[in-house]
């Protein structure tokens, strides 16, 4: 099959969990990747190094384990800032997870600054929005009086650009949306959007979770001022995302937590805050967490991101396919892999997605079934909930075929054959 | 994984042909309940008189096990008293939470034994339990109801 | 010595990181605890088999995986709430350090809610508290028109609360206090005004970030209505904090990050919440940190809490003795050993902290220099930094012996002696 | 680690008996800078006339190497032109980042040779910069004002 990686079985290796076996002996087939991604040993083994040789505080400490920590941990941050290819080292901020990061952009949006958003103000999302890029947004616009507004969906699962000039206009100060849906595998016209958006004067606000493991970004050309993701979707740990944002908008944005190393100066009646990216990242950071993601970005560009994306596109294709040929199965999205991410969202007639999910599990093969934090992009294709099968740089043609296999099984199960 | 384990036929039967389905009148509390992890979603009627549960009426939305568990929590509980119904909840519910190792009682749960298997499937209890817990959350309020309407005729 | 703890030799090879050495061949005496604790080794071995074996994400997932991932991840709450003792497991809020634990309490009440803080309404806090327990009230008495007031301090380091009724009036709101202080020692009568502000009716925000990793905590008892710790300081991993809340407190707070499974139900106009603990934590929570952080307080718990006390009591009167023979040496907080912390704040008369510290660490002694994000307490007692040696479980009396060794050498390179 | 390499007897020199400390009239413009890791505070001032740094003077309150870095500083650049004393702090910034593999240019830095040591230990590096960064900052102030000054004259 053509644009796979090359040595897959080398690089499966690398990720001990691959084998694994599950009840009734079946080796793993993990096709949840766009939940969480599995990690290589180097990503563990760089975390473990750290926790028994390196660990101290960071920034404050001035001993030698600190100073080794602080290294490290500030190695992540240039990891992270040119596997983003972002300008400065210094806009690239650590937070817990990508909806942090996009709480952290629509929380500090409420308080007083240059881009404060108030009454007569609109923010404009999408309808293909994960959880995590609507309810900050809800609650920032129902608590300054805001209005909140969203492109909707074509048919075939695309964004609904043809009102755009209708939808961004001069009154519209934010625009934040998805790179990639995690459900609908959509790839959206990011710098499109922004463009007009910039027109207007409106920051563009870009949820990259699903397109930073998938696509290699350069947060410039992506026409985003700020930009999320997660470290756990990236073959990194959990507890780490990412906020990159332009250094004059991050500048503007008041404070969000306070407290630690985020200060300049302190005083009981005031305090003053210290400059990017320290002034988001209040007390002890993520520190092996960031070790972690900067050894996994690592990883991810050794293997190189167009590779990766090759790779992802290939097993999608090859996934369409198979899809296609089980009797009552519908996808949700586009049908052209070369336009859309590695998630492959379905609805099996006949078949719960609990039911499906339940079935394949039984043979080892991990899929997701449920709204996948996108109800209303589910809303808006009529279903309560999809199945969702999601490929990621490990993944064979032969778990593709296992997955196949497992729906014609759960047909069969549920007597639909 | 045993899949027959979990999918016994009284469970796919039920799925298949579900009992007392659909929303009817009367009612004194009708509520809405959702899993909040998967999307499952029921709305669920009880009519309660003379401290009987007269009917339980339900749209819901779900996976066969959710489906199937409103079905036989009807049977169970249509025609009990109250008091013994909110009993029949608690044996349901554990042997629910029981993680496989409570042994389920058929006189009291009949059909219900059937989800015996589901409890050591731990995603899927929460399925089992939808439409239980809406149950209770509308009787709770429907007889909360019915006793301010007595003490209202008593004043 | 009375009070330490038993077979510490056999604890100290629990945690790998101590049997390193530093540039020049000297073993490390780590003397920085208070910072951030090392890790026993089944801390990082329980998380590296999470990584290797059962990673996935929670709550979403119906795989097997997903369920092995969300038990222990469950689990790791469960262990939380009865290492601190709390009613109900659903009061466990995970976060990810006690920074966001306050601010997450701090920012939600400038939102519309029954516990809103506005204009007339007073918070209260202390002299003694860490930036992280300072900036947040900072930021929502500036943001919301609300008066920030403190507690001073007596020339002995403890709270003044002579003041007492003139401080916790009818307006107060929010009283939030720290447990125990991370540059003074000091241990605060919580309770006691604990007491006092809810005979106003003001909820009682306790910073348990330095007791939780010494004393025996019982929220109940403590008088707090919500507490918040941070994983790193019980021997856990970085990337997590705990915030505690009586359910009824917790349920009146508004949401704080919105998106992932934070909701009951989404749409585009408005979603509704769930229920607590879940309705605090947004997006994917750090799953492999709270595993870690159970291992942690299990190991704790399995020491037993009483032990760490009496060893962190025993260890610090042996370094207060030791620090009085040193010439021009004053120790900044209490004198008494019985009726503080293990972190230990000095001066050394000549010799900036600095200096003091980087001569330390030439001797492989790690401790920490500056203002210990308490700027305000230095300023307080008119040092504008200090150093400071803060022991923990696995410190020996030997490393305290190094310690005064090191400052007496600090002394005669700086000509002092 | 070597403190010795840290600790340069010009160091100390310096640490025990600054030069030009003390805060002084006239000045273009003043600023106050701190190292918000360990709480070091420098307010320092710059007097430019004509091109060229006249005066700096400055209160600091910090460690040996951050005291004595001002000391050196001021030396330094006092009596040079803007552009000169500016690529002396290029030339020390440049020493100060270069993790210990840059060779001192004794010719620029005089005194300022003896912090070579301290790019071996990052912890301190800040501590170093610390003044030099208050100096170029007020003096980018003086020398804009200087220039508005001139325009304004001018216009
Ligand atoms: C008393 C106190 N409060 C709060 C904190 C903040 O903890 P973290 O940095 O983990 O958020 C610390 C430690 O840094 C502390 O000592
Ligand atoms: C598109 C998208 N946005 C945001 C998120 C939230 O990421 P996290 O849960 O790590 O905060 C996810 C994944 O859960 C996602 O797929």
């Amino acid at each position: 099959m053509d644009g796979l990686l090359p040595d897959l079985e080398l690089i499966r290796k690398d990720f001990p969990i691959l084998q694994r076996t599950l009840a009734g002996g079946h080796p793993l087939v993990y096709l949840d990747s766009a939940n969480t991604s599995q990690k290589p040993q180097v990503v563990i083994d760089t975390m473990v190094d750290h926790l028994e040789r390196h660990n101290a505080n960071v920034a404050r400490a001035m001993h030698q384990l600190g100073a080794e920590s602080s290294e490290a941990f500030e190695a992540a941050r240039d990891k992270v800032a040119s596997f983003i290819k972002a300008p400065s080292r210094d806009e690239v901020v650590f937070t817990k997870n990508a909806s942090e990061a996009l709480n952290l952009v629509a929380n500090t949006l409420a308080w007083k600054g240059p881009l404060q958003v108030g009454e007569g103000d609109e923010v404009v999302i999408t309808e293909m929005e994960h959880h995590s890029n609507i309810v900050p947004w809800q609650l920032l616009t129902e608590r300054t009086g805001a209005t909140l507004r969203w492109f909707g969906l074509t048919d075939d699962g695309h964004l609904d650009t043809s009102n755009i000039d209708d939808m961004i206009t001069e009154r519209t100060k934010v625009v934040s949306l998805t790179w990639v849906s995690n459900m609908l595998g959509t790839v959206n016209p990011v710098a499109e959007i922004a463009r007009r958006a910039h027109e207007v004067g409106a920051i563009v606000v870009v949820d990259a979770s699903q397109a930073a493991p998938q696509l290699p970004v350069d947060v410039v050309a992506s026409g985003a001022d700020l930009l999320a993701f997660t470290g756990h979707k990236v073959v990194g740990p959990t507890g780490i995302g990412v906020l990159w944002g332009k250094r004059e908008v991050l500048d503007q944005l008041p404070p969000f937590l306070g407290g630690g190393e985020m200060i300049e100066t302190v005083t009981m009646a005031r305090s003053t805050y210290a400059g990017i990216p320290h002034k988001f990242e209040a007390g002890t950071p993520p520190i092996v967490e960031a070790v972690g993601l900067g050894a996994a970005v690592d990883y991810l560009s050794h293997l190189g991101m167009e590779n990766v994306h090759a790779h992802e596109q290939a097993i999608t294709a090859y996934a369409l396919e198979g899809l296609a040929t089980v009797p009552g199965l519908t996808v949700l999205g586009p049908l052209d892999a070369t336009q859309r991410g590695g998630a492959v969202a379905f609805e099996l007639e006949g078949v719960h997605p609990h039911d499906v999910a339940q079935v394949l599990d039984s043979r080892g093969i991990a899929v997701r079934a449920g709204h996948h934090c996108a109800k209303p992009a589910h809303a808006r294709f009529g279903v309560q909930s999809s199945t969702r099968a999601s490929s990621y740089l490990y993944t064979t043609p032969a778990e593709i075929d296992a997955l196949v296999e497992g729906l014609e099984y759960a047909r069969s199960y549920f007597k639909l054959a | 994984m045993d899949l027959d384990a979990l999918y016994q036929e009284i469970i796919l039967d039920h799925y298949k042909n579900p009992h007392h389905a659909g929303l009817r009148d009367p009612f004194e509390a009708e509520v809405h309940h959702v899993n909040p992890t998967c999307g499952d979603e029921v709305t669920l009627r009880v009519h309660v008189s003379d401290g009987v549960v007269q009917d339980v009426s339900y749209d819901a939305l779900g996976c066969s096990i959710s489906q199937a568990s409103a079905s036989v929590m009807t049977d169970l509980v249509i025609g009990k008293p109250v008091a013994e119904a909110m009993g029949i909840h608690e044996t349901f519910l554990a042997l629910m939470q029981g993680r496989g190792q409570v042994e389920p009682d058929e006189e009291v749960l009949e059909d219900g034994i059937a989800f015996a298997g589901v409890a050591r499937f731990p995603a899927r209890v929460k399925c089992a339990l939808l439409s239980w817990m809406a149950w209770k959350d509308a009787t709770a309020q429907a007889v909360g109801d019915d006793i301010t309407t007595k003490e209202t005729s008593n004043g």
